[in-house]
């Protein structure tokens, strides 16, 4: 359903449309070519051998039995990478630390998680691969794990890297510890505003590390050739990032590198990182064969994607009449085994949603032995809201407020200004939740023991960065569309429908292809909510740059001056002369007949992202007995901006909600006390199936980003953000109990509400 | 003249201040400005001639993705971030 | 190594004769000594569905069946759904309900909900989501899927 | 995974000698759904070969007759229990097992007499065929043996097989008249989890449909091995249908229970969770059986 907070006159014809996507056929058949389905000539396989310990030294390392089985070409350890310095290299948003991305491929002298790769084989089939790694004699030293981050915090605690230190803007602290770093934000006088407060509540809240859960494991084909050429065929949502990185990581000219991005099962994030192409390409290096690897899902959650377990304490004050005045907060969020955990972000989006002119907010980054993160879906929000809405939530309660017209009077808007220090530009955050409280679901009784409903927002900045892709005009006026983005969830679609409504021509005559890196400009990653917003851009600068070239070949045809034609919906025209005219299909008929080629070109760097807001009411029901929470009905709102496709709005904004209702009741990673992740199964890391979710009813509520050509906002991370409190704030309807630990699983429900550990 | 917003772990730099106001009308020479009414503010920000990897600076409200070519107006706010990842 | 053993079935309506090594599992036939990789593997232990086929008109997880066990039986795949260029009324469903997102999964529902409307041809939604609750998929949420199915299930052609 | 030969048995006989030829290097495959993802995740080395025992008639053989009770051979699918409408009539526990199982793809493969065999405390099969008094059709090397199914188990994964035996069939009584029963398991999801507790109750009413004149109660998940609870029955059998019987019953199960704390729930929550699905499971089989 798509509610216009404007009325917006019927002013695009294929924007707003949902035509089938462009890659449909493909994937409804099996004809798709994902990463692992690549068969090349010669080609090996590969497989990984990991740590069975959480933190140990590793002593010695035997390859020799492995390497004599027969069938087994090569055997890698860390020590076949050239050496590189420790320095940072960008993955578009945020960073990565070169040495620790070349241990976290392969373990250097520390195993630092369960699961850490250790040492790799390629043999002539997958199955003796796996055979020659239990052949792999790897002698540890064991050290105590530290598996929570307040642990980790602690003096005393085990150190996981003795060389890093706390950093704080900039600057480094003087002894080893494992916080790798500390955030500080300030915004007015959080303690001069709490004093004048009426009502102040102070929670602490825990959550577990949660995967992202994609359906494709990762893979990676690598085919070194003798002159130092390196192809790579591989599911990721980043082939530029991933050159950029393989590229530094071996010593190698960029443009050495080439990735070939196949269809992606899913990412979520957790494709950005390199894990397997550097260990293929040094396989590959010994070979001289190409090596393919693929993960099983076991190695998936052991040793890629989770985003971070987080302890946060979180205070905040509001006036009788209702007014948010004040908050303090204090986020840990672990790391994994390497820096960089998304707190940065779950600080300063925390209180997105509001207008709160006092608060003061510290973020700690700390490394525990547990797997690297990776980003997930609004890295770090989730988290972050899951706290701030269960807090807001119990303010409204004890004020006697309803809780959503609670968030309505403080809500954030165009000029708040945010903890980070800048000032919204317009959003829909207000008018989507006017909808929400308007809406049939919010209004509707809610009737039976045990049920509650819940209401949350959350607030993702939605990201930017480089596009670029061009665009060839046929002789019969189709157009072919060259893009350099993984597409996962419908971005071909909404890219071609962008560039079809600049050209006035119809969806389906553009077709778009995603190519290698070798063949089109510099694309930031698939990921941050920015490939329909930015190459979406990209489209429109294309398609203007398009309608200028066919302009000035209109005018060369008649004999005018550039000036006197112009492009109207698909029409190219002469402004004084009703006669002169031609279609889109027409011209591109002559154009090879009267001149060069037609090609669009576009790259771009926008900025004014906008940001995204999502509200969700959930209803719930509890079995008292067992503990069990059944969600009985979900709706999500969101702004969108401009929904382009409004059925793959829908489904980011259901996909998001589904995974977050799994985050909120039964989705974690279960540490046995020796640091063992002892859930690495689709069994036992138990994600929503089709009984555990109802339908989810998307609202999208339109306020156009004025910082867009079609006033587009990003909309695939927003949805994740408030379902964990949205959850949790049912369930204390249901069962009159707060939960501020999840998950919230019938083992914890029990606990909670009948005192059984 | 562009507002700069001071991150508190900075503003011993600063002298305590929370804003500071410089002439400039790129990032470059905001930045250069700032270092020369706060001596070592540039070297907390940016390493060679960049900004550093784990630092994003926010120019009207957008993340700048142009680094310190990045044009800064007179009336501009310019805020100084944590690095953030999306997914 | 280990001895290679030949195995004939009947696969998507064809008489096909291959070779496999006996620890190899059906869908690793398929996707390595057949050429068929539409069956995804997304788990390896039969919790997912991404693998699914049709074996003697029964569901099954091809990744938990060992190919040397096929000898003989009738095997339908997702290679198999669409009669020539005509999309089955399931295929035409998820296209136009938008019921995919990344796709990987996509293969094992269709064939999932193929085995559902061959038996039952008007499923209600909690026949739908019962069926399909061995199948993951974890970019739409189900909703679109569901309703996809139910959409080709309006279609007389599905249980042609 | 290692290299494995691959041998479809014809017979008894022709099963009996591979076993004995290969010993504890070979591993009887039914339905393949516990075995295939445990050779292919490492976690059986030591297996050289696997022995297929659907093609034995005797292993695959499904009939019921309300005079002879339930022949059940090892290597029948889950389905073929739940789509026949009288054994399901007859034995609603079996097939409420059957059909939980897995989704619907595990169940096309999945037998009952494998989820004895692979022995799993918290197997989802197992307390309804002890509830249902199963008895165990063995073949081995000194021919045939019965066993009761509740001795079956002896540890976790471990079981009365001797070497070189492996399990026929399973027998099913018949029902008594005014029977009923029921198996109920408590997972996190709606589908796709071991359980974290389950149990099973057959019970037969006097003709008044007043009293419990039979009751065979078992639990799972709870115990190295699923757990026969003739406490909980003694509570059934002969007292008055009210919620006190009914809560003497699950409280005996609670009793009986001796779990552990792992990833998938805890001693407390599992204790508690026997008793409520005892009492459930109890009150499901009542009506059942006033039913039928």
């Amino acid at each position: 359903m798509v509610l216009e907070t404007e009325k917006k006159q019927k002013k695009y014809k294929v924007i707003g449309t949902r035509p089938i996507r462009p890659d449909g056929l493909d994937k409804v058949t099996g004809r798709a070519r994902f990463g692992a389905d690549i068969d090349l000539p010669g080609m090996l396989h590969g497989a990984i051998l990991r740590s069975p310990h959480a933190h140990a030294h590793i002593v010695r390392i035997d390859t020799s039995k492995a390497a004599a089985l027969p069938g087994v070409k090569a055997v890698v350890t860390n020590a076949d990478f050239p050496h590189v310095p420790a320095e940072e290299l960008s993955l578009g948003e945020g960073a990565v630390n070169l040495v620790h991305l070349r241990q976290n491929v392969l373990a250097e002298d520390k195993v630092l998680y369960h699961g850490h790769a250790v040492a790799a084989v390629a043999a002539t089939s997958a199955h003796i691969a796996t055979e020659a790694l239990r052949l792999i004699d790897v002698t540890y030293e064991l050290l105590e794990p530290v598996l929570d981050v307040r642990d980790a915090m602690k003096q005393g605690s085990p150190i996981l890297h003795a060389d890093l230190r706390t950093r704080d803007m900039g600057k480094d602290g003087d002894i080893p510890s494992n916080i790798a770093s500390h955030l500080h934000f300030e915004l007015g006088d959080a303690d001069h505003a709490f004093g004048e407060a009426d009502v102040v509540i102070e929670r602490e809240f825990t959550t577990r590390m949660v995967h992202q859960g994609y359906i494709e494991p990762h893979n990676a084909t690598v085919s070194w050739d003798e002159d130092d050429h390196l192809t790579i065929w591989m599911s990721t949502q980043g082939a530029f990032n991933v050159r950029d990185q393989m590229a530094r990581l071996l010593r190698l000219p960029v443009h050495n590198v080439r990735v070939v991005p196949m269809e992606i099962g899913g990412g979520f994030g957790g494709k950005i990182s390199v894990y397997l192409p550097p260990v293929g390409a040094i396989l590959s290096h010994k070979t001289g064969r190409p090596v393919k690897l693929v993960m099983n899902r076991t190695e998936v959650l052991e040793a890629t994607g989770p985003t971070s377990g987080s302890y946060i304490k979180l205070k905040m004050g509001a006036t009788k009449d209702g007014r948010l005045i004040a908050a303090r907060g204090e986020l840990a969020y672990e790391a994994g085994a390497f820096p960089g955990s998304p707190v940065g972000a779950g600080c300063m989006t925390m209180l997105g949603p509001y207008d709160i002119a006092n608060a003061t907010i510290d973020g700690y980054d700390v490394v525990v032995n547990k797997p690297r993160v990776a980003a997930y879906r609004a890295p770090g929000a989730p988290i972050s809201a899951f706290a701030c809405e269960s807090v807001v939530d119990e303010l409204a309660e004890q004020l006697g407020i309803d809780p959503l017209q609670f968030r309505l009077q403080n809500a954030s808007k165009e000029g708040t200004r945010q903890l980070r220090g800048t000032t919204f530009p317009p959003i829909g955050n207000v008018a989507m939740i006017k909808a929400a409280l308007a809406s049939d679901h919010y209004n509707a009784p809610l009737e039976g023991p045990n049920r509650g409903r819940g209401v949350a927002n959350g607030f993702w900045f939605n990201a930017g960065m480089q596009s670029s892709l061009n665009a060839s005009v046929n002789g019969d006026g189709t157009v072919s569309l060259i893009e350099g983005n993984t597409d996962i969830g419908g971005t071909r679609a909404s890219i071609a429908m962008q560039l079809a409504e600049t050209l006035g021509i119809p969806m389906e005559a553009v077709r778009p292809t995603v190519v290698d890196t070798d063949s089109v400009g510099y694309n930031a990653v698939t990921g941050g909510s920015r490939i329909t917003f930015a190459s979406g851009w990209a489209a429109y600068e294309c398609g203007m740059d398009i309608r200028r070239l066919m302009c000035a070949r209109a005018a060369a045809i008649w004999d005018l001056g550039e000036d006197d034609v112009e492009y109207v919906d698909g029409v190219i025209r002469a402004r004084k002369d009703a006669a002169k005219k031609f279609t889109f299909a027409e011209l591109a008929g002559r154009i090879n007949s009267t001149g060069a080629p037609i090609i669009g070109n576009a790259s771009v760097s926008p900025q004014t992202v906008g940001g995204a807001f999502a509200l969700h009411i959930a209803d719930v029901e509890v079995d008292p007995e067992t503990g069990k929470v059944q969600v009985l009905r979900y709706t999500a709102f969101q702004d969108p901006g401009t929904a382009i496709h409004p059925a793959y709005v829908e489904g980011q904004m259901q996909g998001g909600a589904s995974q977050g209702i799994g985050w909120a009741l039964n989705e974690e990673y279960y540490y046995n006390a020796d640091g063992t992740l002892a859930n690495a199964s689709f069994l036992d890391y138990r994600m929503p199936t089709t009984l555990d979710l109802p339908m989810i009813d998307a609202v999208m509520v339109e306020t156009p980003n004025p910082g867009h050509p079609y006033g587009v906002r990003g909309v695939g991370e927003v949805p994740i953000v408030p379902p964990l409190a949205t959850i949790a704030n049912a369930v204390y309807r249901a069962t009159g109990v707060r939960f501020r630990d999840l998950p919230i699983s019938p083992r914890r429900v029990l606990k909670e509400t009948q005192g059984l550990e | 003249m562009a507002a700069v917003w001071i991150p508190p772990q900075l503003r011993y730099l600063t002298r305590g201040a929370e804003r500071a106001t410089v002439p400039g009308d790129t990032l470059r020479a905001v930045i250069d400005a700032l270092d020369a009414a706060y001596p070592g503010l540039r070297d907390r920000l940016c390493e060679a001639d960049e900004i550093r990897g784990h630092i994003s600076i926010v120019v009207d409200g957008d993340v700048t993705q142009r680094g310190l070519t990045q044009p800064v107006r007179p009336d501009s706010e310019v805020q100084i971030i944590p690095a953030i990842a999306g997914g | 190594m280990s001895e290679r053993v030949q195995i004939q079935a009947t696969i998507n309506g064809e008489p096909v004769q291959f070779l496999a090594e006996p620890r190899q599992s059906l869908l690793e036939a398929l996707r390595d000594e057949l050429g068929m990789t539409g069956a995804k593997e997304g788990c390896g232990n039969g919790n997912c569905g991404a693998c699914n086929v049709i074996l003697d008109g029964r569901l099954v997880d091809s990744c938990i069946v060992l190919a040397a066990e096929v000898e003989g039986r009738l095997l339908t795949t997702i290679e198999g759904i669409a009669q020539g260029n005509h999309l089955h009324p399931l295929q035409q469903a998820f296209l136009e309900e938008a019921a995919l997102q990344c796709g990987v999964c996509t293969p094992g529902f269709i064939v999932a909900a193929k085995a559902l409307l061959d038996r039952t041809p008007h499923p209600t939604e909690d026949q739908v989501r019962h069926w399909l609750a061995g199948n993951l998929c974890r970019c739409t949420g189900y909703d679109k899927i569901v309703r996809a199915v139910l959409r080709a299930s309006e279609s007389t052609e599905a249980n042609a | 995974m290692q290299a494995i030969a691959y041998q479809s048995a014809k017979s008894i006989d022709e099963a009996v000698s591979v076993l004995r030829q290969w010993g504890e290097r070979a591993r009887v495959l039914s339905g393949g759904t516990d075995l295939i993802a445990q050779l292919r995740e490492g976690r059986r080395h030591d297996v050289e070969v696997v022995l297929d025992i659907k093609s034995i008639p005797e292993a695959r053989e499904l009939r019921y007759s309300p005079g002879q009770g339930l022949y059940l051979g090892a290597a029948v699918p889950c389905y073929r229990i739940y789509e026949d409408a009288a054994i399901a009539r007859a034995y609603p526990a079996l097939a409420d097992s059957a059909a939980l199982i897995g989704g619907i793809q595990i169940q096309s493969r999945a037998a009952i007499g494998g989820n004895l065999c692979n022995a799993s405390p918290a197997a989802d099969a197992i307390p309804s065929l002890i509830a249902l008094g199963a008895t165990c059709e063995i073949a081995g090397p000194n021919g045939r043996r019965t066993l009761p199914v509740e001795q079956f188990c002896i540890g976790p994964g471990r079981s009365a097989l001797e070497q070189n035996e492996f399990l026929v069939a399973l027998r099913l009584p018949s029902p008594a008249a005014q029977s009923g029963s029921c198996f109920l398991r408590f997972i996190p999801r709606n589908e796709m989890d071991i359980a974290v507790a389950n149990a099973a109750v057959a019970l037969t009413l006097n003709p008044a449909k007043d009293r419990i004149t039979a009751a065979r109660v078992a639990i799972g998940a709870v115990a190295p091995t699923p757990l026969l609870v003739p406490e909980a029955a003694a509570a059934l059998i002969g007292a008055p249908l009210t919620e006190a019987t009914l809560e003497r019953a699950a409280e005996a199960a609670r009793a009986a229970a001796r779990p552990i704390t792992d990833m998938r729930g805890s001693i407390a929550q599992r204790r508690h969770l026997a008793r409520v699905l005892t009492r459930r499971a109890i009150e499901s089989a009542i009506q059942r059986a006033k039913e039928s």
